[in-house]
C-alpha cells in the first residue's frame, strides 16, 4: 500500500537527514518505526505526507509510493485526499479553536455534515475524557490533552493510512494504554498504521511490524515479536538488560556501552 | 441639538463606510493571516472597474455595479494565482511584503490601463440626499450603512457557522495543520481574496459614487485601519460597533474640536483612540487573544 | 567565513567580531574600495550611494526593532524625521557642529521609539506593527501644529550645510563621505550590539517571549531597547538626510517611506545586519537604476509616451519585489547562508 | 553553587506551596494544593494528564498568579513576582514542549540565560570595548561546560529550531542549568525519548545533584524514572494533592494505583 | 549653432501624475517653437530631456546630481513643492535657476532666490479675489477655505489665507478653515456647520477631491454658495468631472496666468498656433497653461541671457540674471501670465503680480476680471 524507496531527504539543500530509506505499510498492517532522536523518523513522515516543504525540505532522490501512485511533489492536502492523514509532532493544536472545532476541521474532508455529526460521536466515546473538553479552547490544555485531542482529530477523516508521530508522547500510564488500545481498535477496523514511537514496549504491542532507524538509516526491521526479542532492541528500546531485568535509572554506568548500529 | 444629531448620524454612517473599507482587510487577514497592505490601490482598483462599466460600456449603474463585484471576485483569484500561490507554507512577513509590492505593482497597472487623469465618477446612489425630518443624509452614505450591516452579517455567518469558513479560521491558523487535515490553503486564499476584492468594489462605490476618481481614493486604506484594529483584526460584526465608535468620534471632532484647535485634530483623534483601546485590550475589543501557554 | 574543518581555538577568538582573515581581508578592501569611489565616482554614481548609505544605515536599525527583537516597526520615517527636525533645529537655532548633531538626533529620535517600545510591551504582533503607524500620523500632525516658529510648521527648516573648519560639506563628494563614515561607525556598531547580549536577548524575545522571560531576561525593557536603538539609528539617518537637502518637511517621512524600509529589511533577510545593507542597496538601486532608464527610454521610444514609459517604471518596480519575494522570501541573505555551508561541508556533497 | 552544596548538607525547607489554588473561569486547575520542596531533595509530581502539575510549577515560577495561597523561596513570597525575578531568585523551570529561541545556535541559547551575569551596556557593546570582549569570552567558557556536561559538542553551533526533539530537551536542560538554579523544576524532561536516551538523561539529572547539589521538582509520566531518581513523590488529582511520600508507599497506595498508575505500572 | 539643455522635472506617478501630461506637452510645444521661431535666428538650440520626479523630495534630491552631470543644464522647469524642497537650497551652488508657474508656497519665499515661480503665494491670489469680491459688495466677504494638513503645501496655503485674512479685516472675514482628508468621504457634516454662517463664497485650492465633495456636500444641504477654485483644478476641467458646466454655473476661478475661457485672446491665439504648427494636443485648460507659461518665460530668460552673454556661453547665472534684470511684459509672455517683474526679494513677482479672475455664466466660462493686483501679505 505504502513503499519508500531508498527516499533521501534534504532540508534547505544542505541537511541530509534522511539517507536512503526503504520501508513499506501493506494494507491493514501497522508498523513501528522506532529510533534515537534525530534519527529522521519525524522527517521521514513529513516526506510521506508532503510537510516537508514547509521547511525548506525535499525529497532528493527514491520514490514514495501510496496505492501505486507516487506522493513525491504532492501538495499535502492532495496526499490526504488520498487517503493518508499525518499526525505531526509538536501538539500542533489550532489553538484559538475550541476541541469541538478542532475535531470538526478534523473531518473537513467527510462528505456530508451528518456523517460529520456520526463521527464526532464515535470520536468523543472513544476518548471519553476528551468530552468533557469539548467547549475549552484547544491551545489552553494541558499537553496530554492536546496529545488527545490531536489522536482523535486524526480520526476524523477516515484515513487508509494513518502516520503517528508519538502518540503516547506526555501522556500518563493509563492514557497510553486507552490510545494504544484505541489503535488497536482502528487496525481491527483495517486501517493501516506508521507509528514512530520511543515507547516501544507499548507500540510493540500493537505492531506487525517494525523498523529501527539510526542517523537516517533504516539499521533493523523485523516482524513485531521478533524486534521485542532482539537483545539491542531490548536493552536500548525496552529498558531491560540482557538478564531480563529492568535497569535502575539511579544506577546508570557513566561510561556504558553505547550502541551505534551498523546499517 | 439638531446639529448634533446631525454630525451624529453623519459620522457614524461615515464610520460604516470605513468599516467596509476595513472588512477588506478582515476578510483576507482572517482567512490567510496575511495583512493586505493593498487594500486602497484596491479601492482605486476597484474605482476604475466601475467605472469602466458603467462610463465606457454604459450599463445601467445596478448592472454594472454588480458585474464590477464579480469581476473583483475574479481580480481576487488572478491574485492569489499569481502572487500567494507559490508562498504557501512560508513566512507571513514574505506574504505581507508581497502585498506591499502589489501597491506599487498595481499603481503602475492602473497608470497604463487607464491613465492617471480625473474622471467623474458615475452616480450608483441617487445625487439627492435622505431627509429624515431636519436630518439631511447623503444617501451613499445611507448606502453603506445598510451595506455594512448586511455584509458584515453575512461573512460572519460565514466564518462562524458553515464548514468552509471554519476551514478558512484553520487556514489563518496554521497553515500547515490546515494542510494536513487535507484543506486546501490555496483555495481558502483564493476564497478570501475574492470575498476582499469584491468588498473593496462594493467600498469603492460607496465611497466616490457621484464624486470624482483619483489616485487619492486610495487614502482611505489606511483611514479605515484604526476601525479594524479597534475592533480586532479577525471580528467581522466588530467592525461595525467599531466603524460606529471612530466615526462617531471623529465626527464630533471635526465638527466641535477642528475649529476652535485650528488643526485636523480630527485625523488623528481615531489613531489616538485606537492606541487608548489597545493598551488596555491589546488585540481590540473582539480581536482573538494571544494564547500563551507552557 | 571558516571552510570545512576550522573552528576557533580559544573563546576570545570564538567570540571575535570578525572572526576568520579573509573576513578581514575582504573587509578592508571593501572599505578601500568605497574610499578610492569616492574620487572616482561620477555625482550620479555618488549621490545614488550616499542615498544607498543613508537608507541602509536607517534600514539596519529597522534590523535590531524588527529583524532581531521581532517588533515590527512601520514607524521608522517618522523616527527619521524626528532626528531630521534634530538636526535642523540644532543646526540651524545653536550652529552646534555636526559631529555633535548627529548623535544628538539619534538619541532624540531614540528618546521618541523608546516610547512606542513601551506600547509594545502590552501589543503585539500586527497590532504592534500597525500602532506604529499612529507614529506617522502623530508625526507631521505635531510639527504643523506647533507654533511655526518653533519648527517651521508647513514651511519646513533650512539647514546650514555641516562645516569643518572652512570646509563645507557641500558637494556630492562630501556628502558620499559623510554618509560613508558615518555609515561605517553605524554598521560596526551594529554589529557590536547584535552579537553581545543585547543582541541575543533581542532574539530570545523574538523567538519566545515566555522563554525569554524565565530565562531571567526582562522582556518589556528589552523590547523597550530594540526600539531606542532602531530609532537611534533611524535618528541619525534623519540627520544624514536633513544635511543633504538641508531642508526638512514632513513631506520626507511618510509611512510610505517606512514601508520601504521594511521592504529593504525583508528582501535583504529579516535579522541580518547585512541584510539590511543589501536589502537597502537591492531596492534603491533598482528605484535609481528605473529612474535613470525612464527618461532614456522615453527618449528612444517616444512614440510610447512618457506616460506609458514612466508608469512601465512602477509595474516594473512593483514586478521586481514581487518576483523576488516569491523565489526567495526569506531574503537574500537565507541564499547566502545556504551557500556558505555548503562551501562549509565542500567537497562533501551536502 | 556553593550555597547549593551547603544546602545539600544541611536538608531543611527551600519550597514552600500554601494551600494554592488556581482557577481559570469554571476550571479549577489548582485546589488549596499544599507542599514543599526540601533541600537538595528530588520530589516528583506525578498524576494523570490535566491534573495540574504544569500549572504547579507556574504558579512557583510566576508566569502564573494563583487565584489563591502563597509561594514562598527561602522564607520569601514569590507569589505572583515577575517571572525573570523567579529566575534570577534561582528557581528555574523547564518546559513541558521545549520552548527554545529556534533561531539562536546551542551555545547562544545558553549564554541567554547567562544574562544578569553580563555586566556591561548598550555602549560598550555598540564599540565592542575590552570590556565586552573579556565579559563574552568568560561565559561563552563557562556555557562550553555545560555543553560538555550535557555532550551536545557536535551541536554547539548549529541552530536549536533545526535539532530533532530530543536534543532540544537536553538544550532545554542546559539552559536552565546555565542559570545555576538552586531549584530546578524539570517538566516532563524524557517526554519522547527511548529508554537509551532517558538514561543519559537520568545520568546527568543524577550529576548535577551530585556535583551541585540543586534540589529538583520533576515532573513524569515513566513511573521507573519517577521510583528510582525520587526521594518523594507527590500526586496530585483533578488539581488536589492525593498523596505525598515515598516512591515505595505512593506506588502501593490503592487510590494512586486507580487514579493513575491504571492495572499493572 | 549651439545647442542648451533644459532639464524638465516632471510627475508621471505621484500624486500629481493627474495633471502633469498636458504640462509637459506643453513644455515641448514652447521650446520646439522658440528653436524654429527664435533660436534658430541666434543659432541656440534647446533641448528638453524629462524627469519621473513622482513628486518626491527624497527622489528629485537624489536624481539631481546625475541630471546636473549629465546634462548640465542652464534651467529646469520644475512642477512645484516637492522639486522647490529638493533644490532649494542647493541651486545657489550648483547656479541653475528652477522655474515654476503654480502658485508659490511660504517656504519657497526666501530672499535672493534661484528659484522662480511667475505667480505669487495662493494666498496672494484668494486676496486679490477676495478684495475684488468685496468692492463689488461694498462688505467684507464672508468666506470659508477648505484644506488639508495630509500635505504640508496645503496646509501652508491655509496658513497664508488665514494670514491675509488677519491683515485684512475690513475686506475679508474668515469664518473658518475646514480640514479635511485629499480625497474625502463626505463633507456635509462640515458644510452643513460652515455654512450655517451664510458664507459669499468658499475657497477650495486643495484636490479636485476635495472641491467635489464641497459641491456635493452643497448640493445634499441644498445650498447655493460660489466656490472659487484655482488654476490646478480649473472650471474648465471641474465641470466635467462633475457631469456638466451647468453644474460648476457661479463659481470662480482666480490666478496670476491666463484663464482657459473660451474668449478669444493672444493667450489663446499663441495656443491654436502651437496646436497647428507643433502638434501641441493638451486641451485649453489650466494645466496646459501652466506649463506653457512657465515655458514662455524661461525661454524668454534665456533669450536675454543670450543677447547678454552672447550664444557661446550662456550660464545658468546668465539666465538667473535676466530673469532678475528686468521686467517680461505680458505682452512678450502672449499674455500667458501678467507682466513679471522679479526682485531678490522673493521668489515670485510680488509688486507686478496681477489677477484674473473667471466665473462660468449660462454654461460658458467667461473671464470677469483681467490685472485685479494682488494685496501685500506679510510673510507667514
Ligand atoms: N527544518 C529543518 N532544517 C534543517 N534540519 C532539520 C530540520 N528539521 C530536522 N532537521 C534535522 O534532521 C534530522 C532528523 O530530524 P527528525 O525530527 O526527523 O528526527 P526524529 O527522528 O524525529 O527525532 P525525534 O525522535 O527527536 O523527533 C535531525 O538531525 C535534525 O537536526
Ligand atoms: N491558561 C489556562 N486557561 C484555561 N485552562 C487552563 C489554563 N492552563 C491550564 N488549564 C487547565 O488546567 C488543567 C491543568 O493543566 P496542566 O497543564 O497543569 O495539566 P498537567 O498536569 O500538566 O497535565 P499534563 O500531564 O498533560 O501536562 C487542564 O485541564 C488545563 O486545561
Ligand atoms: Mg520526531
Ligand atoms: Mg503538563
Amino acid at each position: 500500500m505504502l513503499r519508500l524507496n531508498n527516499v533521501e531527504v534534504v532540508y534547505s539543500d544542505v541537511v541530509l537527514s534522511v539517507r536512503g530509506v526503504s520501508l513499506a505499510v501493506s494494507r491493514g498492517q501497522s508498523v513501528a518505526l522506532l529510533g534515537a532522536n534525530g534519527a529522521g523518523k519525524s522527517t521521514t513522515l513529513k516526506a510521506i505526507s508532503g510537510l516537508i516543504h514547509g521547511q525548506y525540505g525535499k525529497v532528493a532522490s527514491g520514490s514514495v509510493e501510496f496505492e501505486g501512485k507516487s506522493l513525491v511533489g504532492m501538495a499535502p492536502d492532495e496526499v490526504v485526499a488520498s487517503g493518508v492523514s499525518h499526525v505531526m509532532e509538536g501538539r500542533r493544536v489550532l489553538r484559538h479553536m475550541t476541541v469541538d472545532q478542532n475535531i470538526s476541521v478534523g473531518g473537513h474532508r467527510l462528505a456530508s455534515k451528518g456523517e460529520m455529526l456520526r463521527r464526532k460521536e464515535w470520536v468523543y466515546e472513544l476518548v471519553p475524557q476528551l468530552k468533557d473538553l469539548r467547549s475549552r479552547v484547544s491551545g489552553y490544555l494541558s499537553g496530554g490533552e492536546q496529545q488527545m485531542l490531536l489522536i482523535s482529530r486524526s480520526l476524523m477523516s477516515e484515513p487508509k493510512l494513518m502516520l503517528i508521530d508519538e502518540p503516547s508522547l506526555g501522556l500518563a500510564p493509563q492514557m497510553v494504554e486507552a490510545i494504544y488500545t484505541l489503535l488497536s481498535r482502528c487496525r481491527a477496523e483495517g486501517t493501516a498504521m506508521l507509528i514512530v514511537e520511543q515507547n516501544a514496549s507499548a507500540v510493540l504491542q500493537v505492531a506487525d511490524y517494525g523498523y529501527v532507524m539510526e542517523g537516517g538509516r533504516i539499521v533493523l526491521e523485523g516482524a513485531g515479536e521478533e524486534l521485542a526479542l532482539n537483545d539491542d532492541v531490548r536493552e536500548f528500546y525496552l529498558g531491560v538488560d540482557t538478564s531480563g531485568e529492568r535497569k535502575s535509572f539511579r544506577e546508570v554506568k557513566h561510561y556504558r556501552r553505547r550502541k551505534r548500529w551498523l546499517g | 441639538m439638531i446639529d448634533f444629531l446631525n454630525y451624529a448620524v453623519l459620522g457614524i454612517l461615515t464610520g460604516q463606510l470605513y468599516a467596509i473599507v476595513a472588512m477588506g482587510f478582515v476578510v483576507i487577514y482572517r482567512a490567510s493571516r496575511v495583512f493586505n497592505f493593498a487594500q486602497g490601490e484596491l479601492i482605486v482598483l476597484g474605482g476604475f472597474i466601475v467605472w469602466t462599466f458603467v462610463m465606457v460600456f454604459k450599463l445601467h449603474p445596478v448592472i454594472g455595479a454588480l458585474l464590477s463585484i464579480l469581476a473583483g471576485a475574479l481580480v481576487g483569484i488572478l491574485i492569489e494565482r499569481l502572487f500567494f500561490r507559490r508562498l504557501v507554507g512560508r513566512s507571513v512577513f514574505a506574504m505581507v511584503m508581497v502585498t506591499i509590492g502589489m501597491i506599487i505593482l498595481l499603481r503602475g497597472v492602473m497608470l497604463i490601463l487607464w491613465g492617471a487623469h480625473e474622471r467623474q465618477f458615475p452616480a450608483i446612489f441617487p445625487l439627492e440626499p435622505v431627509i429624515i425630518g431636519e436630518i439631511f443624509i447623503p444617501s451613499p452614505l445611507l448606502a453603506s450603512g445598510f451595506l455594512s450591516v448586511v455584509a458584515a452579517l453575512a461573512l460572519h455567518h460565514f466564518f462562524n457557522r458553515s464548514r468552509a469558513g471554519l476551514a478558512l479560521s484553520a487556514v489563518s491558523e496554521d497553515h500547515e495543520v490546515a494542510q494536513s487535515m487535507g484543506i486546501s490553503v490555496r483555495k481558502s486564499m483564493a476564497l478570501a481574496w475574492a470575498l476582499g476584492v469584491s468588498l473593496s468594489i462594493v467600498g469603492a462605490m460607496t465611497y466616490l459614487s457621484g464624486k470624482t476618481l483619483t489616485y487619492n481614493a486610495a487614502e482611505i486604506g489606511f483611514a479605515a485601519l484604526p476601525i479594524a484594529l479597534l475592533a480586532g483584526l479577525e471580528s467581522i460584526r466588530g467592525l461595525l460597533l467599531g466603524g460606529a465608535i471612530i466615526g462617531l468620534i471623529q465626527g464630533l471632532t471635526s465638527a466641535y474640536i477642528d475649529p476652535i484647535f485650528g488643526g485636523q485634530a480630527s485625523a488623528i483623534v481615531p489613531y489616538l483612540f485606537m492606541l487608548g483601546v489597545l493598551l488596555i485590550r491589546p488585540t481590540g475589543m473582539f480581536g482573538w487573544k494571544i494564547i500563551e501557554r507552557v | 567565513m571558516d571552510p570545512a574543518g576550522r573552528f576557533s581555538k580559544t573563546y576570545s577568538a570564538d567570540v571575535a567580531l570578525v572572526r576568520t582573515r579573509p573576513q578581514a581581508v575582504a573587509l578592508v578592501l571593501t572599505l578601500i574600495a568605497l574610499l578610492v569611489f569616492a574620487f572616482m565616482g561620477s555625482p550620479r554614481m555618488l549621490s545614488v550611494l550616499t542615498s544607498i548609505f543613508t537608507a541602509a544605515i536607517i534600514a539596519v536599525g529597522l534590523q535590531v526593532t524588527t529583524g532581531f527583537a521581532g517588533q515590527v516597526n512601520l514607524g521608522q520615517a517618522a523616527f527619521a524625521g524626528v532626528g531630521a527636525y534634530c538636526t535642523a533645529f540644532l543646526a540651524q537655532r545653536f550652529s552646534v557642529p555636526f559631529y555633535l548633531v548627529i548623535p544628538l538626533s539619534g538619541f532624540a529620535a531614540a528618546g521618541f521609539g523608546w516610547i512606542f517600545g513601551m506600547a509594545a510591551v502590552r501589543i503585539r504582533g500586527f497590532y504592534l506593527a500597525l500602532t506604529t503607524i499612529a507614529a506617522q500620523a502623530l508625526f507631521p500632525f505635531v510639527i504643523l501644529n506647533l507654533p511655526s516658529n518653533w519648527l517651521g510648521g508647513s514651511s519646513g527648516l533650512t539647514v546650514p550645510p555641516a562645516t569643518l573648519g572652512s570646509w563645507r560639506l557641500t558637494s556630492e563628494r562630501d556628502l558620499y563621505l559623510m554618509a560613508l563614515v558615518v555609515g561605517i561607525v553605524m554598521v560596526a556598531g551594529a554589529f557590536g550590539i547584535v552579537r553581545g547580549r543585547h543582541g541575543r536577548a533581542f532574539l530570545a524575545v523574538r523567538d519566545d517571549e515566555l522563554a525569554a522571560g524565565m530565562t531571567g531576561i526582562a522582556v518589556a525593557r528589552t523590547k523597550a531597547m530594540a526600539f531606542f536603538v532602531g530609532a537611534f539609528y533611524a535618528g541619525v539617518g534623519g540627520a544624514l538626510i536633513a544635511y543633504q537637502l538641508r531642508l526638512v518637511n514632513t513631506e520626507g517621512f511618510t509611512l510610505f517611506q517606512s514601508i520601504w524600509f521594511i521592504a529593504m529589511v525583508i528582501v535583504g533577510g529579516l535579522g541580518s545586519i547585512v541584510g539590511g545593507i543589501v536589502g537597502a542597496a537591492a531596492i534603491r538601486g533598482v528605484q535609481e537604476i528605473l529612474s535613470t532608464i525612464g527618461p532614456t527610454l522615453a527618449g528612444l521610444l517616444p512614440l510610447l509616451g512618457n506616460s506609458f514609459v514612466f508608469a512601465a517604471m512602477n509595474v516594473f518596480l512593483g514586478g521586481v519585489i514581487v518576483a523576488f519575494l516569491i523565489y526567495e522570501p526569506d531574503g537574500l541573505m537565507r541564499r547566502w547562508s545556504i551557500l556558505k555551508s555548503q562551501y562549509r561541508r565542500w567537497p562533501f556533497p551536502r | 553553587m556553593s550555597s547549593g552544596l551547603l544546602g545539600a548538607a544541611v536538608p531543611g525547607q527551600l519550597l514552600q506551596v500554601e494551600a494554592v489554588g488556581l482557577r481559570f473561569g469554571g476550571i479549577a486547575a489548582l485546589q488549596n494544593v499544599t507542599m514543599q520542596v526540601n533541600r537538595g531533595e528530588l520530589l516528583a509530581l506525578i498524576g494523570p494528564n490535566g491534573a495540574g502539575k504544569s500549572s504547579l510549577i507556574n504558579c512557583i515560577s510566576g508566569f502564573y498568579r494563583p487565584t489563591s495561597g502563597r509561594v514562598t523561596y527561602q522564607g520569601e513570597d514569590i507569589t505572583g513576582r515577575a517571572v525573570h525575578h523567579v529566575a534570577r531568585r534561582g528557581v528555574v523551570r523547564t518546559f513541558q514542549g521545549t520552548q527554545l529561541f529556534g533561531s539562536l545556535t546551542v551555545a547562544e541559547s545558553l549564554l541567554v540565560a547567562r544574562e544578569q551575569r553580563f555586566s556591561y551596556g548598550l555602549a560598550s557593546a555598540f564599540f565592542w570595548t575590552p570590556r565586552t570582549r573579556v565579559q563574552e569570552s568568560r561565559e561563552r567558557e563557562a556555557v562550553e561546560e555545560i555543553i560538555e556536561f550535557l555532550q551536545i559538542e557536535p551541536y554547539r553551533h548549529q541552530k536549536v529550531g533545526t535539532l530533532a526533539y530530543g536534543l532540544r530537551k537536553r538544550v532545554d536542560l542546559g539552559r536552565a542549568l546555565a542559570l545555576e538554579p538552586e531549584l530546578l523544576m524539570l517538566d516532563e524532561p524524557m517526554a519522547g525519548m527511548n529508554v537509551e536516551e532517558k538514561e543519559d538523561l537520568a545520568r546527568f539529572i543524577v550529576d548535577v545533584r551530585e556535583t551541585r547539589g540543586t534540589s529538583m521538582l520533576l515532573i513524569e509520566h515513566d513511573m521507573g524514572v519517577v521510583m528510582d531518581l525520587a526521594d518523594r513523590v507527590a500526586v496530585l488529582q483533578y488539581g488536589k494533592k492525593i498523596a505525598d511520600g515515598t516512591p515505595k508507599d505512593v506506588q502501593n497506595d490503592p487510590i494512586v494505583i486507580a487514579a493513575y498508575l491504571g492495572a499493572h505500572p | 549653432q549651439k545647442t542648451y539643455n533644459v532639464a524638465s522635472l516632471g510627475d508621471y506617478s505621484g500624486p500629481f501624475a493627474s495633471i502633469y501630461p498636458p504640462v509637459e506637452d506643453a513644455r515641448r510645444a514652447v521650446i520646439e517653437w522658440w528653436n524654429k521661431e527664435v533660436g534658430a535666428k541666434s543659432q541656440v538650440t534647446l533641448k528638453m530631456k524629462t524627469y519621473d520626479t513622482r513628486y518626491d523630495v527624497a527622489q528629485t534630491a537624489s536624481l539631481w546630481p546625475g541630471i546636473k552631470s549629465e546634462l548640465q543644464p542652464i534651467a529646469i522647469l520644475g512642477l512645484g513643492g516637492s522639486d522647490f524642497a529638493a533644490l532649494q537650497t542647493r541651486l545657489p551652488d550648483d547656479k541653475i535657476p528652477l522655474t515654476a508657474a503654480n502658485g508659490a508656497y511660504g517656504f519657497a519665499w526666501k530672499a535672493d532666490p534661484w528659484a522662480f515661480l511667475s505667480r505669487p503665494t495662493y494666498a496672494h491670489e484668494t486676496g486679490a479675489f477676495v478684495n475684488w469680491m468685496s468692492e463689488r459688495l461694498n462688505r467684507p466677504v464672508k468666506f470659508v477655505t477648505v484644506s488639508s494638513e495630509a500635505s504640508a503645501g496645503f496646509a501652508d496655503m491655509a496658513k497664508g489665507i488665514q494670514t491675509y485674512a488677519r491683515e485684512n479685516p475690513t475686506k475679508a472675514q474668515l469664518i473658518e478653515t475646514v480640514f479635511t482628508d485629499l480625497q474625502p468621504s463626505d463633507l456635509t457634516l462640515q458644510m452643513r456647520r460652515v455654512t450655517a454662517a451664510n458664507p459669499d463664497v468658499i475657497v477650495v485650492l486643495g484636490t479636485m477631491g476635495q472641491v467635489i465633495a464641497t459641491k456635493r456636500a452643497l448640493q445634499t444641504l441644498g445650498k447655493k454658495i460660489p466656490v472659487l477654485v484655482s488654476s490646478h483644478n480649473g472650471l474648465a476641467t471641474l465641470g466635467p468631472v462633475l457631469g456638466g458646466m451647468a453644474a460648476v454655473e457661479g463659481d470662480y476661478e482666480a490666478h496670476a496666468t491666463a484663464l482657459a475661457t473660451a474668449e478669444a485672446s493672444d493667450a489663446h491665439a499663441f495656443y491654436e498656433m502651437l496646436q497647428k504648427n507643433y502638434g501641441l494636443k493638451a486641451a485649453w485648460n489650466g494645466f496646459t497653461i501652466m506649463g506653457l507659461a512657465q515655458t514662455v518665460y524661461t525661454v524668454r530668460a534665456i533669450e536675454r541671457a543670450q543677447q547678454k552673454a552672447g550664444n557661446a556661453a550662456i550660464t545658468g547665472a546668465d539666465v538667473r540674471a535676466a530673469l532678475l534684470a528686468g521686467p517680461f511684459r505680458s505682452s512678450d509672455l502672449f499674455g500667458l501670465a501678467p507682466d513679471l517683474e522679479f526682485t531678490s526679494q522673493a521668489p515670485f513677482p510680488t509688486t507686478s503680480a496681477k489677477v484674473n479672475i473667471g466665473t462660468v455664466k449660462d454654461g460658458k466660462f467667461v473671464s470677469v476680471a483681467q490685472g485685479v493686483p494682488v494685496p501685500t501679505v506679510s510673510k507667514w
